[in-house]
């Protein structure tokens, strides 16, 4: 199929859902970091069993508010991740609502045994907050590019896995996560990203949220790659293709319901994501539709290859994780579709 | 403000639709299960009533062993004094009939694979009822092959298996009884010697030290035998004291088949004030059992039959 | 489409590919660590610079063999997975092919940052063997029964993961891993296992194998769930259906062009591994399916749960993983073409 | 019998298809870079020469820093002292036109994080041009934020930026050259004091002292602070010393930033026989800034342009 015949085809479903939906705008950048930071202090107000431990790295993971506020109710545990998330489990069987976070790629590597095992095998309240996500870490390099944590969390029975695609998210997200029980992992990055949910958008653990109509095909994406899939739709709108987009917050337990709905309505499906391109979003949206809905999907994210030294702009683009990919993604779809 | 509660004990899931093993009733008979009666958890228990407990706690493992047909004899057997002396000399709180008693002191196995003398050990104690020692590591079974928490037995407070993690678990609790909810509460870990190669447990011995956690007591049962062979061949642990003396432990070093040497250990770390407490007690792998004692080759083999009658007939 | 429907559309197949591949048959049964611990002998017998590191429990994983015969060249760690993992490198990065096995469960999660970091990113020529996988491991219960190694292994860049199918298979991937340069990873059992391929069946890393041919649906396997495919694939020829079943031995690299034929010529797909039905075989063949050949695809594999105490013939039967299960999963998939 | 093997070196990979970024013509002339001329390596230098080149390794990181942007200013400038000496002291056999050149003494950075020290001494040694220096933690820069070993760079061993990871890899890489090559090739690694919370850290220390590789040796950086502190309120460390012991290593304490002491230190280190040497060497972290000195919030920051010309006129 052209993307002249895309495009025709896809003119028979602009009404129907043109200007249904708010349009989400950008009002300013912060980095969802700073919204988990927040979030875990909100937390601390309501709820005096609520405690953190840090990683000595506070300031980047912005525990370091917590820390400020409830200085009794956190403790340093040094350089010792795995360690730190056994300690967090013996808080959680005491009746506490632990939280612990570092780098995603210590927070999800360097611990994974004790994840699996002292965390999810027990079922532990625990809460691992794991920051630096993906490329855009930026000058760091690829050692501090988490862009494995997807895979390695969403294998392990009885987690929960939250990826927020922007600071209000975070906030909310990590109160949520904080509220909800059992081992939970929610993932953030360091780089300022776009701001364009509110407070009042709706969040749930659990259940994806259509950020934007449409019929000719569907973007399922997490974190900031959602930001960059509705400049992608908008975009795609102003040449007549209704691009539907759905923020995949919750990777686990995945709402498995708005893909196959995504799927049959749309017939192609693009997934967008600030992670390695295998066994992530991409991976499990597959999953799904192959289970319930088999359907054509393009996958953006990194091609299985480390991150590297550089701008998180300029890394971006290179690997392919902009706007722009996603829009040649959704015409490839489009493309795919019988 | 508020403090937010889920409940978590027990959590008994098990395996979905699936019952629960139980042993036959002349499986029971056999062992005289049927008109057992638990021992009890006190201070005035004399060096012979604790020893003759710890030899009860031996034959129950060849008795769980013996059925399973599978599991680790050797490192149970030459800690079931340990056990004898923390739970039945007085040392821990706890209460069989509201086994997640919110006072309790609490005990983390760290060496999971030495399950079958935790087991025994609670079954001695009355948390469960002998009989169901019979089905250790069978389908379904709440005596699973390494502690699984999901099962929801009376007495066990977290899963372990993976060597080195539930140190770090009990660092944790004794963490929140300490500093969270500054309460008097106790926790007790056992790890073996060959586990502290594992680099949690020196992770977490700098963090209880680091927060003073004088209500956390840790034995290493120092058997100097793992699986492959002796300790000192394997991977070198000693000095194993100055080890955790450098890490800022009080360090009791005291021969950990010795009743009267483990309560005199048990009852100065409970005086410790400032610093955890690291017992390092030095035992015999399958003590009690001529044939097994101090034979590597035992860490992880159940008796025969035949084997576990002669076992039986040494452990009275 | 009723089972009736499948059985007579199933018809037009069974001449074309009735006969044409030796039938295997099982001939004894033996655990593949023995391929294993035989393969590194043999790397040992070829090579001087091939070394191995014990893990403290080199009679499970069978680098006893190893260690017997090649003392000078054999270095017991501990229990220090994750250093071991580092060690290895060492050795890799000096010249040598270390082989470093121990349990899968912590071959694959204690030294996960360093398999990502120092293995991995290195580029180093490092061999782990991961054993007791899956929840045939039997008795040793959830914590010994690795599930989920091969989301862990597969996620990380220029990681190669290989899952032999029986004892002969598992001492020629052993081999052919220790030859090829690279981090790798070879997944191995505990139990003893049907034996059915023989010594010049083929194997190639990154190739899959067809053992039975067949267009009415593909069974794609890894692992002692090879076999499972092989009888049920037998028994639904009984029944006028047939089954192509590929031995995917190699799960990275994956073998993309064999998935999308069987896509197209068989139209329906069911996986199955001894793993989490989560980010696993079935996931990487439904990431391919999606990107090149939608198609239905029923997973077989473990639910989503930790495993649990008992015989494993049991477990097998209770976590669905018995040719059995395939069967009815193929009249699904079949049931699903359309 | 064969030996297998495979080129790995260099790799050199970096980001495929893209091109190294250089530095323009005005800031090398600015630096003077154009016409440096290598340091040697000897014996021979005086402490007042290695003390010169380690000011010129400190120059060199600020210069990195500011051009960067970002970056670790305070273990770089703490540590130059440390790899002046043991660079250019004649403890470490290294050929800069034969980079992979098999006999040479390796090094491994365990504290990836310190990276700028590294490439300086590296640059200054003359294994690569220092104009390459002024390309750190840009796009396809063989100078990664974290040593990367898929770039190439001369002297670069292994990836590292994972803390605990190094020295595990060290100790590989003594055991092949001890016990596997049979060789006389030395290794070192330099981990953070920070850094030794984690436990790879002892892990790698017993297995270094049950192998009793006497050619390997650790160098921890003990400059008191790490990110969120000073080490002794972030996680307790002392007695630093005591805790190597204890792990069977020979253990030499000294100012590490007295080029004097380190000499000593590192000639004693030489001598050992059957045990692996571990050198605390007492730091100051951003030694020779004033402003940064012994201040833990420089271990993560570049200096601002005036800052670093500040830096530059102390730094003589
Ligand atoms: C992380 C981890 N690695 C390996 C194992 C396998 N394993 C079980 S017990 C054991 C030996 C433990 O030795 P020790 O602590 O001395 O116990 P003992 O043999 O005295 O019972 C090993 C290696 C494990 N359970 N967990
Ligand atoms: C495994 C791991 N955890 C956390 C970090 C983040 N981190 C980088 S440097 C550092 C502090 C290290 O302290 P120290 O070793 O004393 O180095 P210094 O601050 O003295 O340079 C931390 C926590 C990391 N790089 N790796
Ligand atoms: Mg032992
Ligand atoms: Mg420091």
């Amino acid at each position: 199929m052209s993307v002249t015949a895309v495009k025709e085809s896809s003119m028979v479903n602009t009404a129907s859902t043109n200007g249904q939906m708010p349009r989400y705008e950008m009002h300013g950048k912060k980095a969802t970091r700073f919204g988990f930071g927040e979030g875990l202090v909100v937390l601390g107000e309501r709820y005096d069993n609520v405690v953190a431990l840090g990683g000595d790295i506070t300031g980047s993971v912005m525990t370091s508010y917590f820390k400020e506020k409830f200085p009794d109710r956190f403790f340093s545990m040094g350089i010792t991740e795995a360690t730190a998330t056994l300690v967090a489990t013996g808080l959680a069987l005491s009746g506490h609502i632990p939280f612990f976070a570092t780098y995603g790629a210590f927070a999800s590597c360097r611990n994974t045994d004790m994840i699996r095992i002292s965390m999810a095998y027990n079922d532990a309240n625990v809460k691992i907050g794991g920051g630096h996500a993906g490329i855009s870490v930026g000058e760091d390099g690829a050692t501090h590019q988490a862009l494995e944590e997807i895979a390695i969390i969403r294998v392990m029975p009885n987690m929960t896995l939250v990826v927020p695609c922007d600071f209000n998210e975070a906030k909310k997200a990590t109160i949520a996560v904080g509220e909800y029980y059992g081992p939970c992992y929610i993932r953030f990055g360091r780089s300022d990203v776009p701001s364009f949910t509110h407070e009042d958008t709706p969040f749930e653990i659990g259940k994806a949220q259509t950020f934007k109509d449409g019929n000719d095909a569907a973007v399922i994406a997490c974190g900031p790659m959602v930001w960059e899939a509705l400049v992608a739709a908008y975009e795609l709108e102003a040449e007549g293709i209704n691009v539907r987009v759905l923020n995949m917050a919750t990777i686990k337990p995945l709402d498995r319901a708005a893909i196959v709905k995504a799927a049959s309505e749309c017939g192609a499906i693009v997934t967008a994501e600030e992670h390695q391109i295998t066994a992530g979003l991409g991976g499990a949206v597959a999953e799904v539709l192959a289970q319930e809905h088999p359907a054509p999907v393009e996958f953006i994210g990194v091609k299985d290859t480390f991150g590297g030294s550089g701008k998180p702009d300029e890394l971006m683009e290179f690997f392919g994780l902009t706007s722009k990919d996603v829009k040649a993604a959704v015409k490839r779809a489009i493309a795919r579709k019988r | 403000m508020a403090r937010l509660t889920h409940k978590t004990y027990p959590l008994a899931t098990g395996f979905h639709g699936s019952s629960r093993p139980t042993p036959s009733p002349e499986l029971m008979a056999k062992y005289g299960y049927a008109d057992f009666k638990p021992f009890s958890n006190s201070a005035d228990h004399s060096d012979a009533a604790l020893l003759e407990i710890a030899q009860s706690i031996r034959r129950d493992i060849i008795r769980e062993l013996v059925e399973a047909k599978s599991g680790h004899s050797g490192g149970p057997l030459g800690s079931a004094d340990i056990f004898a002396t923390l739970y039945f000399g007085g040392f821990m709180r706890y209460d069989v009939n509201n086994p997640w008693w919110e006072g309790r002191d609490r005990f983390v196995l760290s060496a999971g694979h030495m399950c079958p003398v935790l087991y025994a050990t609670l079954a001695n104690a009355g948390f469960f009822p002998k009989s169901e020692l019979l089905t250790l590591r069978k389908f379904n079974s709440r005596l699973q092959g390494h502690p699984g928490r999901d099962m929801g037995l009376p007495g066990i407070e977290s899963s372990t298996g993976s060597l080195g993690q539930g140190l770090g678990i009990a660092v944790g609790m004794a963490l929140a009884d300490k500093l969270v909810d500054k309460n008097d509460r106790r926790v007790f870990s056992l790890t073996g010697d060959g586990e502290i190669s594992e680099g949690e447990i020196w992770e977490a011995a700098m963090i209880a030290a680091h927060w003073e956690l004088d209500n956390l007591c840790m034995i290493v049962d120092r058997n100097n035998c793992q699986i492959d062979g002796r300790t000192e061949d394997v991977m070198k642990l000693n000095p194993v004291g100055d080890k955790f003396k450098a890490f800022n432990f009080h360090v009791i070093e005291c021969n950990g088949n010795s009743i009267a040497e483990l309560r005199h250990a048990f009852a100065e770390a409970r005086e410790v004030k400032g610093r955890p407490t690291c017992i390092v007690a030095e035992t015999y792998m399958g003590r009690g059992v001529s044939f097994m004692e101090d034979d590597y080759r035992w860490h992880g083999k159940p008796p025969t039959p035949e084997q576990a009658e002669v076992a039986l007939t040494e452990l009275v």
